[in-house]
């Protein structure tokens, strides 16, 4: 067809006294984007409904059946993708594109998209070019340029550049707009300085509290403890003060930790960095300043020093424990009576495990029946004992181990615990995220783009004070580089205690994914494993619950 | 909060086997100093590290699960054949006759390659292939152990374990070692093939007691001594006229050995004993971490740093890898090598036959961030200023407590000469009354002496205040110096370090990362539910080459671990992709 | 009859005249930044046509507000586009950034008004027509159905029928308004049409340049190919057409 | 019995262990005697060798030397009577450059790759010349048993 034709077909169908002829037209060539008045008029009352994709075929058959159906699947793929927007001129709101400030301004009063888009300035209402760029796409909004209203296409040409932001940008912005997230831009002086960071000044927006009760999805954060709502810091804080406590409060001991308290020696808890069952399953919640590192790692709770009941014992079996000198408490508590154990009697793991006799042979080999040792007449005669053996393996140790200029870390003539042994082996230090982090430069080629608050916060959402977004986007490229250490780190310093999302385009295709800091935990049964099986077979059990624990609070 | 949160590990369904000691190295109370300490023993074959001793085998990888048998899936637990049957008193392998002749040739090509007459060869193998009698084989043999009901269930369903590539090839979410059929089940233990403890426990086995089995390291132990490695191997190998025939046939009569089907027992001749090959991180870490492993290079052992350097020259990057292997290992984890889903470890809590892998890890290396450095290089300036001022100030303290010494000692020097000359005087009026006429002669000569002694003693100190001047002057001229020095080296740091800010833990060393190899390793480790980890080695900016040609290095360096993982913005979007 | 704007003809000059035959069939890629977009639907047709599927990234018209099927523009890979530019199927439009100018109003662009009125007349007149049909069609309903009351009843429609005559008015604010998607055609912005390029306007390295090959090679052997990075590879290739 | 007083310890220590048995095969010798410079590949054939033919029984299994490429490859027969397979043993830690693989594509395809970790773990990739339709995915084969199961759900 001849691009004579072709216009004037395109006049002719603006012409209602044609309509006949336009039927016509369209049979030839169905390019007519600017719909006829019968168009427009059906296209009110046109269903909202998306025809539903029906089953994927691995692989061409070249039946008449797959291909039938393949022909329908594209018809009705051309008829989706041809429609063209038909809105009420009731229901759009009218705006002028601004291209000095690179800003929407709206004519006509927002609709309920001001909730959460826009901004305003001296008086009058306004959208960032993504935002308005976006309401286009719904068919919320018209917008004028020059007295012309734009098309979607030109919204992209006008509004999407290297000043205000690129089409792979606006791509993860539309995609989380419509699953329903509330995006807004990222400024990244809106997070507290480091200063403010250690003070730890909370701020006020943060303290309008809204309990809110979210669904726990997919996301970036739903594995932490605490969401970006006020609920979760409060949480923290509560946690936070919870685990200050906790030493002086046998309520919040775990089981674990009862059962660890029996033998005194371990040093598991000794080793640096976390352990599962040394928590409690309560995952490590503090807060931590950048620089601050926990891998010095002192153990939170001392178990030696700890002047506690045993109440794991299962020779005696208390029933209650005398009240506390009153002069331990604090003044306004006065007196305590005597505290009942029975109940956390229960809550202890008590169970023996059965041992078999090659077991008990092995373990409760009795030092005694060592004939060296029965020779010996006083102490001091078995730690000679003691340190002769211990000396004729060190003179017996391979010289190719133990006299070059670096010898192992340990010495498997000298036998110790588990913990110790860890202990001996630990010389890596574990580095966190955020350690060195606020020295760093940042990049202009990594940037922080969006806040993103959870769909079912809209409700509640306030652009005046929103709260702790969910997540953080910044928006990459597939064939860009993927972010280095440098980068996690100055990133996730900007962020604060927001996660970082980064959403990689790959041509329109969207994809997710966060790095996140982390510390393997230590996993040291402690050395009554070799003292006492029973006790290790009831830990391991203990072990397993406390995973669970673990688990179920993630959920 | 913006850390990933520690998912509990999924522990395998089915666990057939105690879980023993974490590592192979004695821990107090077990072995109270009454034994000497087991060193394990590994020999470097070329280039790599293979443990060859069965017991060795047995606790290496039975506590702490290191290494791999190079003939099996994981565990080291291969045996000539899947097919046992009872041969007189004992069971025997049952193999084919071409494998049979595979091996015999084999033989024979290593009799050759001795240098022996093709004739003389000839003779030891016909030899070697006569048929073997139940009671002769009894007599020699060592695989003598009544058949356990399991074993000979196996024999029934005689059920093949490898199915040409199906496992390994082209690769599903298959296990390291759990997943072959054969690991699924719990007869690999109390079962000659697979444990050579076996015939200890038998007993209790078909008792039922399976908690016996518990530690199979300590069974180790009470091993007899008297059990030879060296023993013949013997197989029941398939008559020519039965080698055509179905095999289901023989499955369907295992009890009946001498049906339709002949089989003859011979010495198998060359014997593939099962050895146990270790990563070069977990040869590491046996010797340096844990001192109970000596490798050998040509029969000479080698110490750690001999060990370190080779590793390093054979391996490239063997410091990063092996700090990620140290790092997890510190921690209690088991890391084996992740090449199956791409990445450098897989990590294990307790062990593969307990839980399932939670990590695939990738281990990468970074420079440290300079910012830090610069400050410690600044501090480091400031405490060598510090201690110069020190070391001056000591100087000069120790020239005035010189100064006052050699005072004191002229004093002295002086008081001494008066002491001398009054006990002279004393000795010499006692002299005087004894000896009149020497009297006068003798106090001369003293007085000369006297004199002649202040002035030595004048001369030295006059001497050695010159002295002390001219090396105070040279002090502070060197002082001088090597403040300037300190300075200038001072501006250069910084220089350096600036320059250097802005590569601070940046990039990736080890290999090219793109979006595209992170989507494909996170989609590997999500499909086979493990967490996808990036292990950041991260050295110090000044470690110089010479720090790293020893493993005392590994202090100095920090890890960080990153759990990478990918968000699904919304639910009904996977359900699309489901599809 | 009323071709009411004769001179939007007047810019189509001889020149452009004479590669009516080849310039009618090319496809627009026009640049947002460096993404290659087809606007309109006829081209994506186009573009399938010659088996190249690329990502549609825009929102539906029909329901915006979700992912699971998206709408124009349609994203191409940089292959995809440059293949289609080295076929000789496609020109090249490049995106206005802000360095670009900003383009005069084209005589085009003034027609737009003037078009959207008559579309509003005539929704009007369809919204009378389809008023008065509805009364009507009540009323013979009613004449057929039953002798009952029928005077009431048709003398009620009748006056309500005389009434819609005199006095129909559709409101203004439930009008439809079309929200176009693509800029309108080509022919209609003749000053455009000197920014299109045969050339395939990406900057080349080696990467890009096998990559491309690759794609070529693949396609040329009837292979459908996507995008996928998010499987960690760069296509994936569908043996057929994709059921979209 | 595990009472018994004497302790093995010093005794494995002491044992002499027989010779290994790697360095006699006549197949790593063979290997070895290849004009193959890189050992470490040398050796992780002879791994793959072992494998193939002892471990999944594999017939014909052979090394052939391939000096152009200072490679050493494998051929045999899965099953007696199968075609000959080409395997390309490659070190965990060594690279392999495309013309590599295409010569030795250009012997057998599909071949199969086969990565050899340091502590002699084998993992094995089919290579094709061309493309390789994949199998269905399991998520279609059994779409509709998931289906019905999910409505099962439901109800």
């Amino acid at each position: 067809m001849s691009m004579g034709t072709r216009t004037q077909r395109m006049m002719i169908q603006g012409c209602l006294s044609n309509m006949a002829e336009q039927n016509k037209t369209a049979d030839v060539k169905s390019s007519n984007e600017l719909l006829s008045p019968s168009e427009l008029f059906k296209a009110r009352t046109r269903s909202h409904k998306i025809p539903g994709r029906g089953q994927k075929d691995f692989i061409p058959s070249g039946s008449n059946e797959q291909e039938a159906r393949l022909q329908q699947n594209l018809e009705e793929h051309w008829s989706l993708v041809l429609e063209e927007r038909v809105e009420r001129l009731g229901n759009l709101v009218k705006a002028v594109w601004i291209p000095s400030d690179r800003i929407v301004e709206l004519q006509s009063p927002a609709g309920k998209f001001w909730q959460t888009m826009g901004f305003s300035v001296h008086g009058k209402q306004c959208l960032h070019p993504e935002e308005a760029l976006y309401l286009m796409e719904c068919g919320n909004l018209q917008v004028f340029y020059q007295d012309l209203p734009l098309s979607i296409q030109e919204g992209y040409e006008r509004f999407l550049n290297s000043k205000t932001m690129s089409i792979q940008h606006y791509q993860v912005f539309g995609h989380l707009k419509r699953l329903g997230y509330v995006v807004n831009r990222f400024d990244p002086s809106s997070v507290p300085s480091q200063y403010e960071r250690q003070l730890n000044i909370p701020l006020s927006r943060e303290r309008s509290g809204r309990q809110l009760k979210r669904k726990r999805s997919h996301s970036p954060t739903h594995r932490t403890q605490e969401g970006p709502t006020t609920e979760g810091t409060e949480v923290k804080d509560r946690d936070g003060g919870k685990e200050r406590m906790n030493p002086e409060a046998p309520p919040d001991m775990d089981e674990t930790q009862m059962a660890s308290q029996e033998d005194p020696s371990t040093s598991a808890q000794g080793v640096q960095g976390r352990s599962w069952w040394s928590k409690g399953g309560t995952p490590d919640l503090q807060p931590e300043l950048p620089g601050q590192s926990q891998s010095s790692g002192s153990p939170r709770w001392d178990f030696r020093s700890l002047p506690f009941p045993d109440l794991g014992s299962r020779d005696k079996h208390r029933g209650s424990l005398a009240s506390p000198d009153p002069c331990l408490l604090p003044e306004a508590v006065g007196s305590v009576g005597p505290c009942d154990v029975a109940p956390w009697l229960l809550r202890l793991n008590l169970w023996q495990g059965r041992m078999s006799r090659r077991e008990q042979d092995q373990y409760r080999r009795d030092i005694n029946q060592d004939r060296e040792v029965q020779r010996c007449r006083n102490w001091a005669e078995y730690r000679k004992l003691q340190e002769k053996r211990s000396q004729l393996k060190r003179k017996n140790r391979p010289a190719h181990l133990w006299e070059g200029p670096v010898t192992p870390l340990h010495d498997p003539a000298q036998p110790c615990s588990t913990g110790e042994l860890m202990d001996k082996i630990n010389v890596l230090k574990p580095s966190r995220l955020l350690e060195g982090a606020s020295r760093l430069k940042g990049s202009d080629e990594w940037r922080i783009c969006f806040n993103v608050y959870q769909p079912d916060t809209v409700a509640e959402f306030k652009k005046s004070s929103p709260g702790k977004p969910y997540s953080r986007m910044c928006v990459c490229s597939f064939d860009g580089p993927v972010p280095d250490l440098r980068t996690l780190k100055v990133l996730a310093f900007q962020s604060g205690d927001i996660p970082v999302t980064y959403a990689v385009v790959d041509h329109g295709d969207i994809s997710f994914y966060s790095f996140k800091d982390f510390q393997i935990p230590t996993d040291v049964l402690p050395q009554i494993l070799n003292d006492n099986p029973a006790l290790t077979a009831g830990l391991s059990l203990l072990d397993s619950r406390v995973y669970q624990k673990i688990q179920a609070s993630g959920k | 909060m913006t850390e990933a949160v520690f998912q509990a590990p999924k522990r395998r369904a089915r666990v057939y086997e105690g879980y023993n000691t974490p590592l192979p190295v004695p821990l107090t109370a077990e072995n109270d100093g009454l034994q000497p300490t087991l060193i394990y023993k590994a020999e470097i074959v070329n280039q790599h590290v293979v443990v060859r001793d069965p017991e060795h085998i047995q606790a290496l990888y039975g506590k702490g699960y290191f290494g791999k048998g190079i003939l099996s899936r994981s565990r080291p637990d291969h045996s000539i054949s899947l097919q046992w049957e009872k041969f007189g008193e004992q069971v025997l392998p049952v193999i084919s006759l071409s494998k049979y002749q595979k091996h015999m040739s084999w033989a024979r090509d290593v009799l050759l390659a001795h240098g022996l007459e093709e004739e003389v060869v000839n003779q030891t193998l016909q030899r070697l292939s006569q048929p073997i009698e139940p009671e002769l084989s009894e007599k020699n043999g060592h695989n003598e152990c009544p058949a356990s009901p399991r074993r000979s269930q196996d024999a029934v369903s005689g059920e093949p374990q490898y199915d040409a590539l199906e496992q390994t090839g082209t690769e599903s979410q298959g296990e390291q070692d759990s997943d072959s059929p054969q690991s699924k089940r719990p007869r690999r233990q109390g079962d000659v093939r697979f444990d050579p403890l076996a015939e200890l426990y038998h007993q209790e086995l078909q008792q039922g007691d399976k908690a016996a089995l518990v530690d199979r390291g300590h069974m180790l132990k009470t091993l007899p001594a008297h059990r030879q490695r060296t023993d013949m191997e013997y197989v029941l190998v398939f008559d020519q006229e039965d080698e055509q025939k179905p095999v289901v046939k023989h499955r369907t009569e295992p009890g009946n050995p001498t049906g339709t089907t002949r089989r003859v027992c011979r010495i198998n001749p060359f014997r593939l004993l099962e050895y146990l090959q270790l990563t070069r991180e977990e040869a590491f870490f046996l010797v340096y971490g844990l001192g109970c492993l000596s490798v050998y290079n040509n029969e000479e052992p080698l110490s750690v740093m001999q060990l370190w350097q080779m590793f390093r020259f054979v391996q490239p990057h063997f410091e990063t890898s092996y700090i990620a292997y140290h790092f997890f290992r510190s921690r209690g984890w088991v890391p084996k090598p992740g090449v199956k889903y791409g990445t450098d470890l897989m990590l294990y809590r307790k062990g593969p036959p307990f839980y399932h892998a939670s990590y695939s890890v990738v281990v990468e290396k970074v420079a440290q961030e300079k910012v830090a450095q610069e400050k410690v290089a600044q501090e480091k300036v400031d405490q060598e200023k510090v201690d110069q001022e020190k070391v001056a100030q000591e100087k000069v303290a120790q020239e005035k407590v010189d100064q006052e010494k050699v005072d004191q000692e002229k004093v002295d020097q002086e008081k001494v000469a008066q002491e001398k000359v009054d006990q002279e005087k004393v000795d010499q009026e006692k002299v005087d009354q004894e000896k009149v006429d020497q009297e006068k002669v003798d106090q001369e000569k003293v007085d000369q002496e006297k004199v002649d002694q202040e002035k030595v003693a004048q001369e030295k100190v006059a001497q050695e205040k010159v002295a002390q001047e001219k090396v105070a002057q040279e002090k502070v001229a060197q002082e001088k110096v090597a403040q300037e020095k300190v300075a200038q080296e001072k501006v250069a740091q910084e220089k350096v370090a600036q320059e250097k800010v802005d590569q601070a833990f940046s990039g990736a060393t080890l290999r090219p990362f793109s979006w595209r190899t992170l989507a494909a390793l996170s989609r590997i480790t999500g499909n086979v539910s493990k967490e996808l980890m990036l292990c950041f080695v991260i050295y110090p900016s000044d470690m110089k080459e010479e720090q790293l040609s020893s493993p005392n290095c590994i202090s100095d360096v920090t890890v960080q671990e990153i759990i990478l993982s990918r968000w699904i913005s919304s639910q009904e979007r996977t359900d699309m992709e489901d599809i | 009859m009323a071709f009411s704007e004769p001179n939007i003809t007047k810019h189509v000059s001889k020149e452009d005249g004479c590669e009516e035959g080849i310039v009618s069939q090319l496809i627009e890629i026009s640049k947002c930044g460096s993404t290659p977009l087809l606007w309109r639907a006829d081209d994506l047709k186009a573009a399938r046509e010659v088996g190249l599927v690329g990502t549609p990234v825009g929102s539906l018209a029909r329901q915006p507000r979700q992912n699971i099927r998206l709408g124009r523009p349609l994203e191409l890979l940089p292959e995809e586009g440059r293949l289609l530019v080295d076929m000789g199927k496609a020109a090249v439009c490049p995106g206005l950034d802000s360095s670009c100018r900003d383009p005069k109003v084209s005589p085009e662009c003034t027609a737009v008004p003037s078009k959207t009125g008559k579309q509003f007349s005539g929704t009007e007149y369809l919204g009378f027509r389809g008023r008065k049909m509805t009364l009507l069609r009540a009323l013979t309903e009613k004449q057929n159905g039953g002798t009952r009351s029928r005077e009431d009843t048709d003398v009620e429609v009748r006056n309500r029928l005389k009434a819609l005559d005199r006095s129909f008015s559709f409101p203004r604010m439930a009008m439809a308004v079309q929200l176009c998607t693509a800029r309108a055609g080509l022919a209609h912005c003749p000053e455009e049409r000197q920014f299109l390029t045969a050339d395939w306007p990406l900057p080349q390295n080696e990467h890009s340049e096998s990559r491309f090959r690759v794609f070529r090679d693949l396609r040329c052997q009837g292979f459908y190919l996507t995008s996928a990075g998010k499987f960690g590879g760069d296509y994936l290739v569908y043996p057929g057409e994709l059921s979209t | 019995m595990s009472n018994l007083p004497k302790t093995i310890d010093e005794d494995v220590i002491e044992n002499p262990l027989p010779s290994n048995w790697i360095l006699q095969h006549p197949m790593y010798q063979y290997l070895m005697n290849l004009d193959v410079g890189d050992s470490a590949q040398v050796y992780a054939a002879f791994l793959v060798y072992l494998d193939l033919s002892e471990v999944r029984n594999w017939k014909e299994v052979n090394g052939v030397g391939c000096s152009e490429l200072q490679l050493v490859l494998l051929e045999g027969r899965e099953k007696e009577g199968d075609p000959l397979q080409v395997v390309l043993p490659l070190p965990v830690h060594r690279g392999i450059s495309h013309r590599s693989v295409r010569s030795v594509l250009a012997r057998s395809s599909p071949m199969l790759l086969c990565v050899v970790a340091s502590d002699s773990t084998l993992v094995y990739q089919r290579m094709c010349d061309g493309l390789l339709t994949p199998e269905p995915p399991v998520s279609i084969q059994d779409q509709g048993r998931r289906q019905h199961r999910k409505r099962r759900q439901q109800q």
